[in-house]
């Protein structure tokens, strides 16, 4: 019983987060009114009735999104561990990590080529960040009584 | 009258468009045909915006004051032109005849015009022909008849009285 | 508890018919999809038709074709999804439908569907007198009641020939210029909470309160006041109202640097409104868009200045233009005109002349309340004022003010009875909105949210 | 075992948390956490607006914040003219809010047409949706609002909402113990009442 007596914090949280969750649930089964129709059921299109349903097939982009993401999510799940015992590590651990992350970060470089992520407007070059320093009063011009009928 | 001395004098093509003065506003009165050109002149002589358009129901009123060659319709597009240089406005007002209430768009000329003339089919039933968009814009979709029409009642549900007559 | 039936019964709620597709359950739900006023697939939209929710605008100059390069979207098929930013919805500001034509996030084409708010106001216009007509018009653009009595007021008055006293002119430049300054503040309140900055919108209420704390003191009422009639105002201002106006004028235009600060220097405000809804100001004017949306793409165009209406020619103020015509430089350009808006009102303070608030001819503006006490004619004038109202001579006649969201126009045309034979408001709102697929064009799904807050629109200003 | 004659259980004890039945309890929590949905339409939800700003504060009574979507919303206030284009989208956002629902018919406008007797606007949104409370004004000030909103929560906590809706059949059905069957009289005419025949 000696180890796992440390892991006791974390089935604690584990049943009180059940027991949370069952009894919001249990909570609303029973004394919320439960009324489906139609309409409650219908998506919602601001108040809209729904026609046409809506399209099955999503630009392949959208997928293509979800999938950077959970690489680089999972990359960073790797770390975790990693930055626990990173003080016995000492310099194996640093190059092992360098190595890792470089792997991923070729892939990167890879979808970055490929214009994986470039998906949107592509007439607003945006200009490298903070380099426009316009404030509300550079912004405009006044045109006085004295300064002419039209610009 | 207008700063700058009448503007018929000052662009010759006007010349024979019947003018007047309203309180000080410069007024012309194209025929239908020669409407869209008559727009296009002035939007050349510096009109660069149209302001505003909006038909009028003459029914109960048909005798109105209008220059003599003019001859009074029921209904009447007023469209209102300004020319931002010289700070200016001129109104153009265009009879449309109650048998057949068609106007020629005035979109190719202004582009601000197309909601101002479907506001003005919904509510007047003036159909505006080569207009892109003809379809209602302030009504809903299905329904009958054109709101703004002096022969259309204002809808009124009765004060509901007890036993006064009305849907409650 | 749970009810089985879920649809289809006519004894639960009221289904949607689309779904059950039952006739007699579609009789019941009146159906809400407003056929050829929506945004139709693309292949069952005409050419120009096209264009034009492409934001491709009419070039003035070669004027009898939209220019093909606006059609140069690609609609792959079923690649895009027709979206409906909806009457309810957040951030239309009011009871606006956007109908969006979306490619994941890019916009490829957008219309605006109205009219989810039309009241019959210009049919209503025809129903009431002279008298009368201030009440209904001051309800179409709720943000700026007292411009709408103004222009109302106005044309009546060029209509009648009457002229005012100095002092009603001034009350009225006043009125209008304090309206204006709680216009912009609940402008830059919304556009804040549309751009996620909650405490912009507490602060904007806060400082909008105070206007209208003292509007409520002159003529009574927060909104739709109905102060501003044919003839002059309602009433005279009361006494002490020259410190109301110094405290409401100092503590806004201090406050106005903290909205300065909370707004301008974020990144996340100036990321979402720099560069985003730009329109080359002839396209603007092409369009007859007016107001701040003009001003900020370059154009000095301002009624106050280039038309001066009440007594602006002997107020000095500065026309404020912007230079990059995107949504930054409408907030700044709006920003910037409450500075001047407070400017003239200070100029009123100083200038304000004494005398009579309303004109003195009997058949236009009714006898002060004791007095009909005292005279008989005094009080037939008043019933005739309040019965019969005014009769102007026959014509037409149309007058445009600067309101906060462009030139607002009435255009009246009297028949020599009582009732306008016609009452057409000319909404700066509603002609705004016709420029939003322009600038709207290539944007994302987020930048719909600024452009359209950016632009303003009232709605009940917009479907009068 | 009662110990007197009429022996009411604990209905005299003056009840808490613990001895407070179920039902109070409940009504307590949905009268403490009313979340308003967004249906400004004019000008009275600019006054609505203000209502929630820092000035006059709905927050204070629990309506801390206004759900967009209706379905975490408990409350429309109808806050505006409703045209006839507008009278089927506010009855399908009525009817996908979830119950338990209310309605505060905001302005006289929406509670019977105003000023506003025309063609284009419904004479009074309860020929679309069954309201709870109408609030009076053109705009209704940010306190006249607080006080509607106020009686609606004593409807509420007291349950005198559901009396009234079950004698009357009318409104969302939400009290916990009886189902009450069919709880809208189906609209005679089509939602568009008011339309000049």
């Amino acid at each position: 019983m000696g180890s796992l007596d440390s892991y006791l914090p974390i089935f604690l949280l584990l049943a009180l987060g059940v027991l949370f969750a069952a009894l919001s649930i249990a909570a609303s089964r029973l004394l919320a009114p439960y009324r489906p129709n139609a309409a409650k059921q219908a998506p919602y299109e601001c108040g809209i009735v729904p026609t046409a349903d809506p399209p099955q097939r999503f630009p392949v982009r959208f997928y293509l999104v979800a999938m950077i993401f959970i690489i680089f999510d999972i990359e960073i799940i790797f770390l975790f561990p990693w930055a626990v015992i990173y003080g016995q590590l000492g310099r194996f651990g640093l190059v092992e990590v360098i190595v890792f992350a470089g792997a991923v970060f070729v892939s990167f470089i890879y979808l970055v080529a490929n214009g994986a992520l470039d998906w949107g407007p592509e007439r607003r070059a945006r200009s490298f960040r903070g380099a426009s320093e316009r404030t509300t009063e550079s912004t405009v011009r006044r045109v006085g009584s004295a300064g002419g009928r039209a610009a | 009258m207008a700063p700058g001395g009448s503007l018929a004098w000052q662009i010759p093509a006007l010349g024979q468009i019947l003018t007047a003065d309203s309180a000080g506003d410069e007024v012309f009165f194209p025929t239908r045909a020669q409407y869209v050109e008559v727009a296009t002149v002035l939007r050349e002589a510096g009109f660069a915006t149209c302001s505003d358009l909006c038909a009028v129901d003459y029914l109960t009123h048909l005798g109105r004051k209008l220059p003599d060659g003019v001859a009074p319709e029921r209904f009447e597009v007023v469209v209102n032109l300004l020319s931002l240089a010289p700070a200016r406005r001129v109104r153009l007002r265009v009879m449309v005849p109650e048998h057949d209430p068609v106007c020629p768009t005035l979109f190719f000329v202004y582009p601000g015009t197309e909601n101002m003339e479907r506001e003005a089919y919904d509510l007047m039933g003036i159909r505006f022909d080569g207009h892109p968009d003809p379809s209602r814009i302030l009504m809903p979709q299905d329904w009958e008849g054109h709101p703004l029409r002096r022969d259309y009642g204002v809808g009124r549900v009765p004060v509901q009285f007890k036993g006064a007559p009305g849907p409650r | 508890m749970t009810s089985d039936h879920v649809d289809g019964v006519i004894g639960d709620a009221p289904v949607t018919a689309a779904l059950t597709g039952d006739p007699e359950l579609a009789r019941l739900v009146a159906k809400t999809d407003e056929g050829s006023q929506e945004l139709a697939p693309a292949d069952a939209t005409s050419r120009v038709k096209l264009a034009i929710e492409q934001g491709g605008v009419l070039r003035v100059p070669e004027s009898n074709a939209l220019d093909p390069d606006a059609a140069d979207a690609t609609f792959g098929a079923g690649e895009t999804m027709i979206l409906n930013v909806g009457p309810q919805h957040p951030s239309t500001h009011g009871v606006l439908r956007m109908m969006v034509e979306l490619q994941g996030e890019t916009i490829l084409r957008s219309k605006p569907v109205i009219g989810y708010l039309h009241t019959g106001m210009e049919k209503m216009g025809e129903e009431l007198t002279y008298v009368q007509g201030a009440t209904n018009v001051t309800r179409m653009d709720y943000l700026s009641p007292l411009h709408n009595e103004l222009v109302f007021s106005l044309a009546v008055e060029k209509l009648l020939g009457v002229d005012i006293p100095p002092r009603a002119t001034w009350i009225r430049m006043l009125m209008c210029e304090l309206n204006r300054i709680s216009s912009h503040v609940m402008w830059t309140a919304s556009n804040g909470l549309d751009l996620a900055s909650t405490t912009m919108m507490i602060f904007g209420l806060r400082e909008r309160d105070l206007v209208l704390t003292f509007f409520e003191k002159v003529t009574g009422l927060r909104m739709n006041h109905n102060y501003i009639r044919p003839g002059g105002v309602a009433a005279d201002l009361p006494d002490g109202w020259e410190d109301d106006v110094e405290a409401i004028v100092d503590t806004v235009g201090a406050r106005l640097t903290d909205y300065d600060n909370l707004l301008t220097g974020q990144p996340i405000f100036r990321e979402r409104t720099e560069g985003v809804g730009v329109v080359p100001a002839d396209l603007l004017i092409a369009l007859s868009a007016t107001g701040p949306l003009l001003r900020a793409a370059g154009v000095a165009w301002d009624l106050r200045r280039a038309m001066p209406y009440l007594a602006y020619d002997d107020v000095d103020f500065d026309v404020i233009v912007g230079s990059a015509g995107d949504c930054f430089d409408r907030y700044a350009v709006r920003l910037n005109e409450v500075r001047e808006s407070i400017r003239i009102v200070r100029q009123i303070l100083e200038k304000m002349p004494s005398g009579d608030y309303r004109a003195q001819d009997k058949k236009v503006t009714p006898p002060p309340r004791a007095r009909i006490d005292e005279s008989m004619e005094a009080l037939i004038h008043h019933f005739k004022i309040f019965t019969r109202g005014i009769e102007p001579p026959e014509g037409e006649v149309y007058v445009a003010v600067e309101s906060p969201r462009g030139e607002l126009g009435c255009y009246l045309v009297s028949d020599g009875s009582n009732h306008p034979m016609r009452m057409h408001i000319r909404a700066p709102s509603f002609v705004n909105l016709q420029s939003v697929p322009a600038l709207l064009r290539g944007g994302l799904i987020a930048d719909m949210v600024a452009v359209l807050s950016s632009v303003d629109p009232v709605l009940g200003d917009v479907d009068r | 075992m009662p110990i007197a004659e009429s022996w009411n259980g604990l209905e005299s004890v003056r009840h808490n948390l613990l001895t407070g039945k179920l039902e109070d309890f409940v009504r307590w929590s949905r009268r403490s956490s009313m979340w308003p949905a967004t249906f400004g339409l004019a000008c009275c939800a600019i006054e609505m607006m203000a209502a929630g700003g820092a000035e006059y504060d709905m927050s204070r009574f629990g309506m801390e914040v206004f759900r967009a979507s209706p379905r975490q919303a408990d409350l429309m206030i109808v806050a505006g003219r409703v045209s006839q284009k507008m009278a089927p989208v506010l009855r399908q956002v009525y009817d996908q809010m979830m119950e338990p629902k209310w309605v505060i018919s905001m302005g006289v406008c929406a509670s019977s047409g105003g000023m506003f007797n025309n063609y284009a606007i419904v004479q009074g949104v309860d020929q679309i949706v069954p309201v709870d409370v109408y609030a009076p004004g053109c705009p209704p000030s940010p306190n006249t609002l607080l006080h509607a909103i106020l009686t609606l929560h004593e409807k509420v906590r007291t349950g005198e909402i559901l009396r009234r809706r079950r004698a009357s059949g009318a409104g969302a059905g939400v009290d916990l113990a009886t189902e009450v069957p069919g709880w809208t009289q189906p609209l005679a005419t089509p939602a568009r009442l008011g339309t000049p025949r």
